[in-house]
């Protein structure tokens, strides 16, 4: 038998101090006013650290589509977060650095600590947030407005707890009533378009969890804890493939952590290889 | 693994995506996205009048490219940009000015226009490129039309001289005194409002701001 | 509420319609509702301006005890109802939030500093410590006291203090803050004519051709009289403006033609145009013998920084001067020539000739104007006297539009400080304490014993004496009214206990009347609160010699008392067991109009002031009196000569609230009381010319039709008095001259005007004008934050390159107003060796970027 | 109460004419004439409603153009509900 003590959650405790990090960064003009220069000072639609400019790639499609232009300034920002995501994971920003992602997680918590029961589990297909993401950018060309950001609840996270303004504050709350009471993580599994445009981006991805079929013994307690949503991990746990594709995985690390069976790890790996090497297990799976 | 596999694998993708719409959440979203549509053509019609940091285009543009990311409005050292709110309709999350609160005191390297991230707020070099709109006198209250020596519009505008010059006329009906009377050259006002901000006359005040360019809806 | 909101709501979307349409129009059919006056007074009162020197007439709204409006009164003469935003914001100068309503004691003199430390007391006893502690000082050495007034105070309350240090206690040591503002207008008047304030009024700057402004920046510290300067420009096309100067001003804007030299520098530029005109014969010769004696007085006068300046043999003889032939007064100044001055001063040759050609023109009516660029300079009382030497020479003085003007900072720098005498060396009405025959002749005024008052003869500590010896430790008591020295004197960095070995303003006792919880009143033992403004009633003599008075319209705020009750009050505590012969010497000075039953004046407000004012009368009206007409026109032949007292006659007091107020001598004519306008200038009286003076004392038919009766030999002085280096010259590691001064939104030290909520918006800040150039090298934005630091003390402001002032490189300003930015920490102070007023304009600093 | 001024310009000869009809319309008032433009404001309880009033003016003879300059709508009960 195998020790079934638990074990350090290595990967959230990471997160979390990354999560951390980044809402401190942000505040950062706030807290410390430093006459002149700061090091860093923006909010996540744009930022700007050791003045390299920072701005969220999903805003600036809007704006592209919006003012039917493209320029430089936004286009660098733009890239260089987006080249990020791309390289690493896209939904890496939802499980690492988004701040509703964190509230909600605290949420979730807050739920189970008073065992809110919910009437209803409203489900969404993960898949929808794409729609929503190609909706607005239609609407952003339609109306030459960025349209999502006028309620951007990620944006307003920030800015509410700084300015306590917007439209995003409503969209906000909303979000949290829905998670604790009707919904779970129905907003960053199914509706944010931001989590929507990573998901896509997430294709690409070089960093992957991949299962060990030796240890799994198909607890299935990994699909319990998946931040994104546990059919993603289906192909892995049930159908034999080795690496976790799919767009909408965050690399929380989460599975990770509560596989007893060390059966989980988070790899580095071409997209490419990745897909090509689930392929042939299944081949090879199919063929036995 | 061949290339037609790899392209099935993308289709396969988009293939669920498709079949997991269902019809009627289809329907839904359309039905939302024409109606958020309509909303906001109407809500636009709502922020004409309000003044827009240095470096803004017009209107319609402005709004288009403004990512709503206040870094202006944390770059201002002089905390005069404010961030729309609802009542400001699609204007929601923009930054303005409400000169008579603070108004822009035209930073020599203009911070705000600095960190644009989009071209929102751009293509400032120089105090006299900012056009954010053009002072107006409300000449039934300013008092230096009644003679009396004020003109703190004058001396307090960053263009003395220029933007703001002085008309001395003698006072009617009064052979030893002069009106200074401010007048205000459209091509060199610039909007910053501070005219607005340090007038002596309240409610209302005798110098405002008319935003940039606002033009007829009809 | 909603309809007028709604009206509003309209006219401004009209204002834009119209500014959108391009329409010119103002007297658009627009409906926009009248602001309706929320309260309607009960009644006008009539009151004069309390801040600058113009004198503007104001009515005050009262209703139900309050002061609910002020407007600028149509029927003054002077500003028909205009004000500057100052004045039309007057009335709310009473009502800040943090007046000062109960007397307050200090008991740890540590808090100093700050409002801390201080609790609330009685009146009773916070005069009864007041009277003990000067009492205890004056008993120890009579030097040890202080008071320092102000050109703020009332003419009768002026008069109060002036009797009770003089007569009462026997004592020099007071003087106003006219000491850094006039004195030196004032020691040149007397030496050029025995006779204080100008010949001129303001009707002058509505005749003048030429408009002449040396250091003076009308356009904002003369508002309305600069208004009547420009009605006269824009309705007469050939009339010309010089502004002599050494940054431009708003003044400079306006003028035709700047003359921007290099500080210190107008003394030769003065000269230069006196040479000019001797060299090119274009000097009115009749009126040279006429009327004017030339002299020469000691030169190289050093500078007085020292503390024993004064005591040095300069500082003895520095104002000493000798008759001269004007041959060689036009020796003397031969050395100034166009080529000299202009290399000197940076103006070129051309403009100074072109000046000096406008002096000379005879067909051009000049008006020289001039206040604290001439004023406040270690030569300021040189620079008086060149002034006047070029009108001497030309004879363009005392005549309708022609003249030299000194204009006045405060609203009774002249009636209170100087005609009333509240100077170290003086005694009311031009009289002063080291001629035997003054002094006799107030001792008839105020009944006092022959010989009573020989004590005061030596002079007392001037203004920058009294805080230094202060700041020393040597004086143990001062007591100030009407004024904020703790923001308005210069080199505060010594006066206010900034260095170890100046920590006198510590360890006095420090009294001060004041209204606001000012910088002065943080440094204070005792705060006794002072009524304010039209809190009682007031007179006030402005630079045109106008004698106005203002009415009493409301009570005293909380506890609040009138000063010159407070001054009796505590003359009364001070004099109890001193006797004057063998009368109670407070019953002797002020037994007229104390009742001590009552323990309070005898009459009302008016009563008081008038009693106080047909005492003051006498001066100028001897005639009232037989023991002082008797000195006046040295019957019994004790002296050299009378002393022509009534060259500066008053009316009664009714007659001043009757009239808009009137600019003295004023004269009886058929039971009339006609005022002088032209002083000296011989004309029909009821014209305003000066007929019964250059009659009774004159002589008529000399060049001109003028008559200077009241200087020596009928003839007033042109003293020659050279170039001489400023105190500070900028060099490496001071380059930078520093000038400073005030602006039209606020008032002196901001004490009142910062209180108004309109003005302290319409300017909030004081800031460091700066030339871009500068800024530039130094890498300064505007916006910046500097420190300026001079050899005498630093402080931090923004830097401006607006433009409201525009030095040119190599010359910075910034306005006093800011008690948060308190400028005169760096300002020096060296003063003029005559006048003893000092140099704000000119100290060097240097700059650095915070 | 929603409050706009207007800009109405009109062919020359024609623009006291305008200016007359322009004053009959409820909720117009006539604040200013001058050479070929007109100068009004307008008062309708909604923006709506004001658009209404207005559209029309273009049939009025004479009349070129009509600007809308400057509307204040804070006071329009319908969009209050509309933003929040």
């Amino acid at each position: 038998m195998k020790n079934h003590s638990k074990k350090l959650p290595k990967w959230t405790i990471v997160r979390r101090i990354v999560q951390f990090a980044v809402l401190l960064l942000f505040l950062t003009p706030f807290l410390a006013e430093i006459e002149g220069e700061n090091f860093f000072f923006g909010t996540l639609s744009s930022s700007e650290i050791l003045g390299i400019m920072l701005t969220d790639p999903f805003g600036a499609l809007q704006i592209i589509f919006a003012s039917k232009t493209v320029h430089t300034v936004l286009l660098i920002g733009a890239v260089t977060i987006f080249a990020f995501y791309f390289l690493i994971r896209g939904r890496v920003f939802c499980g690492w650095v988004c701040p509703v992602n964190l509230i909600l997680e605290f949420c979730n918590r807050l739920r189970k600590l008073f065992k809110i029961k919910k009437r209803y589990d409203v489900k969404v297909n993960r898949y929808t947030k794409i729609w929503i993401a190609l909706i607005i950018l239609a609407l952003s060309f339609a109306s030459s407005l960025p349209v999502y950001e006028m309620f951007n609840p990620i944006g307003t996270v920030m800015k509410g707890i700084i300015f306590a303004t917007g439209l995003g504050v409503w969209s906000f709350i909303a979000i949290v009533i829905a998670e604790v009471f009707f919904a779970t993580r129905i907003w960053c599994r199914s509706l944010c378009p931001i989590g929507g445009f990573y998901q896509v981006v997430g294709k690409a991805g070089n960093f992957h969890v991949k299962i060990d079929h030796d240890k799994c013994i198909h607890c299935n307690h990994c699909k319990q804890v998946c931040l994104a949503d546990s059919e993603i991990l289906v192909p892995v746990v049930d159908q034999g493939a080795i690496y976790v594709t799919a767009g909408d995985c965050m690399l929380c690390g989460k599975c990770v952590d509560h596989c007893n069976d060390n059966a989980l790890r988070i790899v580095p790996k071409l997209a490419l290889v990745a897909k090509k090497e689930n392929d042939m297990k299944k081949v090879e799976e199919k063929s036995a | 693994m061949d290339e037609r596999t790899k392209v099935q694998y993308v289709f396969l993708d988009m293939e669920k995506v498709v079949l997991n719409m269902n019809f009627l959440t289809g329907l839904k979203v359309l039905v939302g996205g024409l109606a958020g549509y309509q909303l906001l053509s109407l809500m636009k019609k709502g922020t004409r009048s309000v003044l827009r940091p240095p470096g803004a285009s017009d209107e319609d543009s402005f709004l288009a490219q403004c990512i709503r990311c206040d870094k202006c409005v944390q770059a201002c050292p002089h905390d005069v940009i404010k961030v729309g709110d609802a009542s400001h309709g699609v204007g929601i999350g923009t930054p303005y000015i409400v000169p008579r609160e603070g108004a822009c005191q035209l930073c020599e390297d203009f911070p705000c226009v600095e960190v644009c991230p989009t071209e929102a707020l751009s293509g400032i070099k120089k105090v006299s490129d900012v056009k954010m709109g053009v002072a107006v006198l409300d000449r039934e209250n300013c008092i230096a039309l009644k003679g009396n020596r004020c003109e703190v519009c004058y001396r307090a505008c960053p263009l003395i001289d220029q933007a703001i010059t002085i008309n001395y006329k003698l006072r009617e009906g009064d052979n030893i005194h002069t009106i200074f009377e401010p007048i205000i050259n459209k091509e060199y006002c610039v909007g910053c409002g501070i005219c607005e901000e340090r007038c002596v006359v309240s409610e209302p005040v005798a110098i405002r701001i008319k935003p940039r360019e606002i033009e007829g809806l009809f | 509420m909603e309809l007028s909101r709604r009206s509003l709501l309209k006219a401004a979307a009209v204002s834009f319609a119209l500014a959108a349409a391009g329409c010119s129009s103002s007297k658009s059919s627009s409906t926009s509702a009248k602001q309706d006056s929320a309260v309607q007074p009960d009644e006008w009162k009539k009151a004069v301006c309390r801040f600058c020197g113009t004198g503007c007439g104001v009515l005050c709204g009262v209703k139900d005890g309050k002061l609910v409006a002020t407007i600028g009164d149509p029927d003054n003469g002077s500003n028909k109802g205009l004000n500057c935003v100052k004045g039309y914001y007057l009335g709310k100068i009473m009502y800040g939030e943090d007046r000062l309503t109960k007397p307050l004691i200090r008991d740890d003199k540590t808090t100093k500093g700050s409002m801390d430390g201080f609790r609330e007391a009685t009146w009773d006893e916070a005069l009864d410590l007041v009277a003990q502690k000067l009492k205890e000082a004056h008993a120890k050495d009579k030097s040890r006291i202080a008071f320092w007034g102000s050109g703020q105070m009332a003419i009768t309350e002026g008069y109060i203090m002036s009797k009770f240090w003089k007569a009462g206690l026997l004592c020099n040591n007071i003087d106003p803050n006219a000491r850094l503002c006039m004195a030196s207008a004032v020691v040149a008047f007397m030496n050029v004519f025995q006779t204080d304030e100008p010949a001129g009024s303001y009707s002058d700057l509505d005749e003048a051709d030429v408009f002449v402004t040396w250091g003076a920046n009308m356009a904002e510290a003369h508002p309305v009289l600069y208004s009547r300067l420009t009605a006269r420009k824009v309705s007469n096309k050939g009339v010309r403006h010089y502004d002599i100067t050494t940054l431009r001003t708003r003044t400079s804007e306006t003028a035709d033609k700047v003359l921007l030299f290099k500080p210190q520098t107008d003394l030769a530029i003065a000269n230069a145009i006196c040479n000019y005109i001797i060299q090119n014969k274009l000097y009115d010769e009749k009126f040279i013998h006429d009327h004017v004696q030339f002299k020469a007085g000691t030169e190289n006068l050093s500078h007085a920084y020292e503390d024993g300046y004064d005591a040095s043999e300069i500082g003895q003889k520095g104002g000493d001067v000798w008759n001269i032939e004007f041959a060689e007064f036009a020796k003397m100044m031969s050395k100034y020539t166009l080529e000299y001055v202009s290399e000197l001063s940076g103006v070129p040759a051309s403009d100074i000739e072109e000046l000096a050609k406008e002096f000379a023109n005879p067909n051009r009516k000049v008006l020289s104007l001039w206040t604290m660029g001439v004023n406040q300079h270690t030569r300021g009382t040189w620079m008086n006297h060149n002034i006047y030497n070029i009108h001497f020479l030309v004879g363009k003085i005392a005549k309708p539009g022609c003249g030299p003007f000194s204009l006045t900072g405060q609203p009774s720098a002249c009636g209170t400080a100087r005609e009333v005498g509240l100077f170290s060396h003086r005694l009311p009405a031009d009289l002063v304490v080291n001629n035997p025959q003054h002094r006799r002749f107030t001792e008839a005024v105020w009944d006092l014993p022959e010989g009573y008052l020989d004590p005061i003869e030596t002079p007392g500590f001037h203004t920058v004496k009294i805080f230094r010896e202060l700041s020393k430790g040597n004086i143990d008591f001062l007591w100030t009214a009407s004024n904020n020295w703790a923001v308005s004197m210069p080199n505060l960095t010594r006066f206010l206990a900034k260095k170890p070995e100046y920590q006198g303003v510590i360890d006095g006792f420090i009294v001060v009347n004041e209204v606001y919880p000012t910088l002065s009143a943080q440094y204070a033992d005792v705060v006794l609160p002072a009524a304010m403004w039209v809190e009682r009633e007031g007179q006030f003599g402005n630079a045109e010699r106008r004698t106005a008075v203002f009415e009493k319209c409301v009570e005293p705020m909380g506890e609040a008392k009138w000063d010159g009750w407070i001054f009796v009050q505590v003359a009364k505590r001070v004099l109890a067991d001193v006797k004057i012969g063998d009368k109670p010497a407070f019953d002797v000075l002020f037994g007229f109009v104390w009742d001590k039953e009552k323990d309070d004046f005898v009459g009302d407000a008016r009563k008081t002031n008038r009693l106080l004012f047909e005492e003051y009368r006498i001066f100028s009206n001897p005639e009232l009196k037989p023991a002082a007409q008797a000195i006046n026109k040295n019957t019994e032949g004790k002296f050299e000569s009378g002393l022509k007292m009534e060259n500066k006659q008053l009316a009664p007091y009714d007659e001043y609230l009757s009239h808009n107020g009137m600019t003295w001598p004023v004269r009886e004519v058929n039971g009339q009381w006609l005022e002088t306008k032209w002083r000296f200038s011989y004309g029909k009286q009821e014209e305003g010319y000066d007929q019964i003076g250059v009659e009774t004392y004159g002589d008529v038919g000399l060049a001109n039709d003028v008559s200077f009766y009241k200087s020596a030999d009928k003839k007033p002085s042109a003293v020659f008095r050279p170039y001489e280096e400023p105190a500070e010259s900028p060099d490496e590691e001071y380059p930078f001259w520093f000038c400073t001064g005030r602006f039209l939104e606020h008032w002196h030290s901001g004490s009142m005007t910062r209180r108004v909520p309109e003005l302290n918006r319409a300017l909030p800040e004081a800031l460091l004008d700066m030339n871009r150039e500068d800024c530039n090298k130094l890498g300064i934005k505007n916006g910046d934050k500097v420190k300026v630091i001079s050899r005498h003390g630093e402080f931090e402001i923004k830097v401006s390159t607006a433009g409201r002032t525009q030095p040119n490189p190599g010359m910075v300003f910034a306005p006093f107003f800011a008690e948060e930015t308190l400028i005169n920490l760096a300002v020096h102070d060296y003063y003029c060796p005559l006048s003893k007023e000092p140099d704000y304009k000119k100290t060097c600093v240097r700059i650095e970027k915070v | 109460m929603v409050i706009s001024s207007i800009v109405v310009e009109t062919v020359q000869d024609k623009v006291k004419q305008v200016a007359e009809k322009l004053g009959e319309c409820e909720g117009v008032e006539v604040h200013h004439v001058e050479g070929y433009k007109i100068i009004i404001t307008v008062e309708a309880e909604t923006l709506d409603a004001s658009y209404d009033l207005t559209k029309d003016f273009i049939q009025i003879t004479g009349v070129l153009a009509v600007n809308l300059i400057y509307c204040n709508f804070e006071d329009d009960p319908t969009l209050k509900n509309k933003v929040v």
